[in-house]
């Protein structure tokens, strides 16, 4: 029986109608000795208002440089069973689709070897396995691999790729984000596993600019499905839309940020040259409103989190590429890319603060893409810029 | 039970093992969907085929008795098929319509809470916290909890109008999507961070952790063989101790959460935004942080009065204008609101074109 | 008789409709040796598509540390009488009316002791002399101070203000931008004749938001006429315009920036509390439009050429005060402004780049404003920031 | 005659002083104004007062001779009193309606070009170029002249969709308001500074010289107690050169002229843009800059083309987008135009709706 701990502050937080995660920490804790001490040193920490964790050591499995985060208590005296806490990352499915024959399984072997709390999922898409001790992760490991599961990726390596739900179950994904997931997390098993980058490099693939995997603000490298063709429209169902409450003119064509939509009461009509595809008419309309023609991706880098010279967000680098398996065109120039970052970037230097301080031209150039208008929402302001020789001669 | 034959660099397993017959049956040839209730959905084919999805929230730290008993009511009415969203909520998917009133009962029976479909409040994206990581500023899960407590009808019933996307993260570090939400709360230091001279030689590099300072406020002693802060130059924002453990920031009495709002990452109507700072300090206060679910409603509510409908708080408070925003808030503005990092004078007002 | 010389490439520019420099300066030519040879110089220059002017020395008046130019020739030995080549600058009246008999009398003088060419205004707004010699200077001076004009700015001083013809001839000016520009003139005569500052210092006055002096864009301290208060609308005067073919809906309520106008055929309203005053709808339909209630300025900083951190707009710091003679909280502020200025900017740091190093706070507390969401397009982004003990014990 | 007695700091004479009598009765007190052709328009004051207003063309370059004919035509036709606008236009200010039509006449004959008021053209805001500065990487008025000359109808008669603002700089300091003008030339480099380290230390003072690198690619050369440039990180922008005449950088066969366009200082319907890199380089084809005049018009020609009545060259873009303007001007996109300077990365594209 694990030990029991008085929780006056968390029980606080079993009140109110959300799920809450005390209670899944108290189930736990009924089970291990691991959750129990967690949910003790979490109570000191509400108490003391800030964390008892302290820095993690480079903790891991055999072969592998990444896929756990080790973790320590500043206060093992009083929670032993905390003394180690690290967690384990398991390379989510695309999509994060399960079964319950593996959910089942899954929670066995954690309720054996871990402490039976988990994240489904982590930000970055993990299944996280919420602490354990060094001495399990290899048996940990052992479980799952022969189970046909693999480790997700942690440090200066590629971090565990994720994608929205796309053709599975989604009406307007424009590019295969499910197999364009998996098949770069297969190709690239090395880069993920032995950590060999300046940094980390984080890879979201979506659909549709909806952008349900908040790509362009979180990963270095954001693939944005999109088509090159018209927006079919069936009037018959703008006309069941109009008739059901819909104002088109206010809540469409007002709203449509390129202004290249027309109704007049009748019929609707786009100007699609002058489409941005920005979604917002065709999520709204969804029955009445259809892309076609070419089907690809916008690939974009450099999201990330504020440090160190502020967030950013991915930005165009090639505004149309086919997706069609297996993306080689896709993998080649993300090698590409990599080859120029592992020979330029400083240590802990994302990609895209690295095109930032050496500018756009030295990437784009390396890596074979030419400057279109699409990178920029507008040119530069101040005349200062480099010339080659080869431009000179020009 | 002996240990099994361990694999390297197998990758996770195939996606078309998990989708369930239906899906891949009509994998890529989805027609439309309709919203049928907060936390309802249906999917149809061009064949004609539909899929429902009932999707219920998760307090994404799951325990595994929690996950079992999903999986239970999965293989009852699902045929064993669940998901998890990017916002982690778990998603129930059925196949067969005569199932879903059941499935709705059942979960409602358990306490499942079902919602957050269409224009609603979603789950919060968010991070470890005090949990289990040594960064923590404040602790992730508990702001969740008050917060979608308190909000929880909009999760389910209420519409907003439009989808309305909330991150938490515990440190600047930003281990969520705090960055680009349309609310979000970031925990953060207000102190300099103190020094360990002792430790550091052993625990530190000291060139990374010069070089991880934003502001460059950091540079070495080497009377000391350590490192020196120049007061004046630090902002507290605790990048310095990700590299480095001697250099502890942590404090129970200065730490606190900031809001920023606004931020959204879909292309809709307007591009992609970053979150702006709203209130940049409010006093940790556990177990339930009041201040902060005050706050983070007020900004909801002045929201859901004035913005137009399909508007998401930055489309609404770049229509009405940030002046605006602080005035109907009542929100006061400080120094702090006023960029000094590294493309400050691209915010400075530059045109005589505001509201008074 | 100055020396004539073959101008074959110059002498291409005399044709065409746009009257031509090339013509004044054969003009000149025909009365002086200096703008003899500046001719002659110049041709060389089209000829060698490079300048063959060399860096200024230090030269000016007795007293004076600025108001004139000094310049000479790369070739004097081509071109002696342009060895040297100065620019004097004369403080020109607010708005650049002029009388018929100033004007000759300057050109008695210029023809005089210059080179008899002049430009009608300098960018900065100065009476510009183009072309004398050293010792000509003292003389120059003496005649135009005894009638009643002075010199104008160079150097690291105040430059010489200016500001649009405002009340003197525009129905929009909120404010007495002649009388202002004439007074902050006088006001500063030191600071304008004996550089002091880090770098140079430009004030631009303008009645509105329309910015006919371009203040906004190369003043560190454009000060913009505003007002608060209700547009009067004239509806008679609106019908005129429907009448006479304005498409009101289109061309004045479809772009007013805050869309705060509504326009139905009959009558035009305006929602004030949330019009931005940019002055699009007055300016097309003046005969119709009218702010009311309180004027006064908004006062922007900053804003300079793009050397050394790319090119700037001024952006607000006050966003109303009221200027009434003798503008005294105005003065005041500059002077504190200046202060601040003078003890931390560097050699050659503009105010503006000085506020954007150490940031707007310390700026702000200096001088004694508020912080207020008018001087932000928007917050900051990165929850990065300084805290005093001061706000820490609030 | 004897040198007069020097006064100082006695400031310029009060304006008032100078203004028309009609101007001193209404000043303060104008009602509105009717444009009444390209270079004729009335102001009306609240008490009926009119004042006319006639506009010519001006070099801004002026012999005292002109000055003199123009103090001659102002006597005759309007008691003497002249303006010169912020675009260095003459202003004829006429307070007896039956002076107009005899002052245009003879303007007319001596050649003056009446025009610039309205949705027109008006005057090109220029700098010294070869005519007066050493810093010049093209010549100012030469291009004046010549683009004036082929866009002289729309000064005088045709119209644009609103005023275009059209300046010249002949060099990276932009004494006219190049980087916030419609259409705008500036003068640049494309060489390294060359330096010469003899003078160096009598001439140049090395800090300043440093610090006035916006790359930072100067450095101190203590062995040859002079300057070191490295060449990588050199943009060619000529601002040491401004501190340090030992650093010449003007170079015949490279030195040439950007265009820059869409900028704006007004508030009407946007607010005050900054001009933007249309073409990074042509090269210096003196008389008459035959490549320069021919894009000029053919950016003018797009823009009358394709803009809506009173929108700027800046907004007409904006709302089409710059990869309409670079496909509607045929002009072609490099990698100069791509920023790499202090705000870059704020000019990328962070959203995937762009056109094709
Ligand atoms: C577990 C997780 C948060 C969560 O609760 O979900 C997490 C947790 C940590 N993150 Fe993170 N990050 C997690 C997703 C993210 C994301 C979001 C994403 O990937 O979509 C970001 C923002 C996007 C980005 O990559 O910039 C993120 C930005 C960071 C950063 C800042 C990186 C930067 O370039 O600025 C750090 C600092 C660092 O790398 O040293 C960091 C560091 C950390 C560390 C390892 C703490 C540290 O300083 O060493 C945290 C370990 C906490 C613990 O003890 O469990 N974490 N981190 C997420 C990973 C779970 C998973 O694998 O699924
Ligand atoms: C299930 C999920 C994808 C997944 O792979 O897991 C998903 C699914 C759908 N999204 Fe999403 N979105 C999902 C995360 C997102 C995100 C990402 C995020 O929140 O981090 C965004 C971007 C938010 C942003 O811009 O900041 C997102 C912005 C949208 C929007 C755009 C809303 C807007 O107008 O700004 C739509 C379109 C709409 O609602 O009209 C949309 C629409 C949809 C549709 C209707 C797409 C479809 O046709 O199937 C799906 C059901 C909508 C719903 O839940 O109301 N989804 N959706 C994600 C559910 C998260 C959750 O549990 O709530
Ligand atoms: C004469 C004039 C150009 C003209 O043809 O009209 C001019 C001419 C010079 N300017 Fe200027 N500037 C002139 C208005 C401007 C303006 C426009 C304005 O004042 O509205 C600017 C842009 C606004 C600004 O202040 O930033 C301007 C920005 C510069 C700069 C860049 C300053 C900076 O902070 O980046 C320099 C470089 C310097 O100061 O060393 C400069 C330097 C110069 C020097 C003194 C050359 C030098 O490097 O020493 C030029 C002397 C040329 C000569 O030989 O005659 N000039 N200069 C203008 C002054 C006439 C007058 O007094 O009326
Ligand atoms: C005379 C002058 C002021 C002065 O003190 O000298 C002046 C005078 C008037 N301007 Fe201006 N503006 C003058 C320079 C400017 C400038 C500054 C500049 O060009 O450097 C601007 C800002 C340009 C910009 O935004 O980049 C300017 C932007 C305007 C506008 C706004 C146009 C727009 O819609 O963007 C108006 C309003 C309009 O035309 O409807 C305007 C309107 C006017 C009115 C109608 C104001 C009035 O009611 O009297 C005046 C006559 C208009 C005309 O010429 O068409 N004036 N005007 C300047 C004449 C310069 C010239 O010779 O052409
Ligand atoms: S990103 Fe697009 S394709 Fe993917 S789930 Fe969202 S709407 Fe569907
Ligand atoms: S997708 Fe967006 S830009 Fe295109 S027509 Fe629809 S609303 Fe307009
Ligand atoms: S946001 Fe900071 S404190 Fe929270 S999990 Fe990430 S690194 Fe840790
Ligand atoms: S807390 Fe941030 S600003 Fe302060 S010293 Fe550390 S890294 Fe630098
Ligand atoms: S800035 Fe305003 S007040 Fe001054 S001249 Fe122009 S329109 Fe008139
Ligand atoms: S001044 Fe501008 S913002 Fe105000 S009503 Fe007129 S057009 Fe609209
Ligand atoms: S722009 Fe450059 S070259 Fe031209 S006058 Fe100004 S400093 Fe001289
Ligand atoms: S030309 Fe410009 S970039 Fe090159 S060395 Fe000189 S100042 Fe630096």
């Amino acid at each position: 029986m694990p030990k029991k701990y008085d929780t006056p502050m968390l029980d606080e937080l079993e009140k109110g109608q959300f799920p809450s995660f005390v209670t899944e920490m108290k189930k736990a804790a009924a089970k291990t000795d691991m959750a129990a001490d967690a949910l003790g040193q979490l109570e000191r920490c509400f108490k003391d208002k800030k964390t008892h964790w302290k820095h993690g050591g480079i903790v891991g499995v055999r072969g592998y440089g990444g896929g756990v985060i080790g973790r320590y208590s500043d206060i093992p005296q009083d929670f032993p069973n905390v003394a180690h806490f690290h967690t384990v990352r398991i390379n989510s499915t695309s999509a994060y689709f399960y079964t319950s024959k593996f959910l089942k399984e899954m929670c066995d072997i954690w309720d054996k070897y871990g402490s039976g709390l988990t994240n489904l999922h982590g930000s970055t898409g993990d299944l996280v396995l919420l602490g354990t001790k060094t001495e399990q992760l290899e048996s940990i490991f052992a479980e799952f691999s022969s189970r046909g599961w693999d480790l997700g990726g942690s440090g200066s390596a590629l971090r565990t790729p994720s994608c929205c739900v796309g053709p599975a179950r989604c009406e307007w994904a424009n590019i295969d984000t499910l197999d364009i997931n998996y098949s770069i997390t297969q190709e690239f098993q090395d880069e993920m596993h032995r950590p060999a980058f300046p940094y980390k490099f984080k890879f979201k693939t979506v659909g549709c600019a909806v952008d349900c995997n908040a790509s362009i603000a979180r990963a270095d490298c954001s693939i944005i499905g999109t088509w090159k063709g018209k927006i079919a429209i069936d009037q018959a169902e703008v006309a069941n839309y109009a008739k059901k409450g819909l104002n088109i003119a206010d809540e469409i064509v007002g709203m449509c940020p390129s202004k290249c939509m027309n109704y007049d009461d009748k019929a609707l009509k786009i100007d699609d040259a002058n489409c941005v595809r920005c979604m917002h008419c065709i999520a709204k309309m969804t029955k009445a409103l259809k892309p076609t023609g070419e089907k690809g991706a916008t690939i974009l880098i450099g999201s990330k989190a504020p440090f160190v010279i502020g967030a950013t967000l991915s930005w165009v680098i090639v505004p149309f590429i086919k997706m069609d398996a297996p993306y080689t065109e896709l993998k080649d120039l993300v090698r590409k890319m990599w080859e120029w970052w592992d020979e330029h970037g400083k240590n802990r230097e994302r990609i895209g603060e690295l095109i930032i301080r050496r500018g756009m031209r030295e990437f784009l150039e390396y890596i074979g893409i030419d400057p279109v208008p699409q990178q920029v929402k507008e040119p530069r302001r101040d005349p200062f810029y480099f010339w080659t020789e080869a431009d000179l001669q020009k | 039970m002996a240990a099994p034959q361990r694999r390297t660099d197998i990758g996770p397993p195939h996606y078309k093992d998990f989708l369930p017959p239906v899906i891949q049956k009509n994998y890529g040839s989805w027609k439309y969907h309709e919203v049928i209730s907060g936390g309802t959905m249906v999917h149809v084919s061009n064949s004609g085929d539909k899929i429902w999805t009932v999707r219920v929230a998760s307090p994404r730290l799951l325990s595994t008795d929690t996950i079992r008993d999903m999986a239970d009511i999965a293989e009852k009415y699902c045929g064993g098929y669940i998901r998890f969203t990017t916002r982690n909520n778990a998603e129930f998917l059925v196949s067969d319509e005569k199932n879903i009133e059941p499935l709705q009962k059942e979960l409602k029976q358990k306490g499942y809470l079902s919602g957050g479909i269409g224009s609603r409040i979603s789950n919060i994206v968010h991070t470890q916290g005090w949990v289990h990581c040594h960064s923590a500023a404040t602790d992730a899960s508990g702001l969740v909890k008050v917060i979608m407590d308190d909000l929880a009808d909009y999760f389910t019933t209420k519409e907003t109008p439009n989808k309305v996307r909330i991150a938490v993260a515990c440190c600047t570090n930003m281990c969520g999507a705090v960055h680009c939400s349309d609310i979000a709360l970031v925990g953060i230091h207000r102190k300099v961070p103190r020094i360990d001279h002792d430790s550091i030689k052993n625990t530190c590099e000291v060139p990374s952790t010069i070089s991880a300072c934003p502001t460059g406020a950091i540079s070495p002693d080497p009377a000391k063989k350590s490192l020196k802060i120049n007061d004046d130059k630090c902002m507290y924002c605790g990048n310095c101790y990700s590299v480095c453990p001697s250099l502890p920031i942590s404090d129970p009495v200065n730490d606190g959460v900031a809001i920023v709002v606004g931020g959204k990452v879909g292309s809709l109507r307007s591009n992609p935004k970053f979150s702006k700072l709203a209130v940049p300090y409010i006093p940790n206060n556990p177990p339930r942080w009041p201040e902060v679910t005050t706050i983070v409603r007020k900004i909801l509510d002045t929201y859901i009065a004035g913005a137009k409908k399909h508007e998401r708080v930055g489309e609404w408070i770049e229509r009405i204008g940030w002046e605006k925003f602080f005035e109907l808030t009542g929100l006061p503005f400080t120094f702090q609101h006023i960029d000094d990092f590294t493309i400050a004078r691209e915010t400075f007002r530059t045109a005589s074109t505001f509201k008074w």
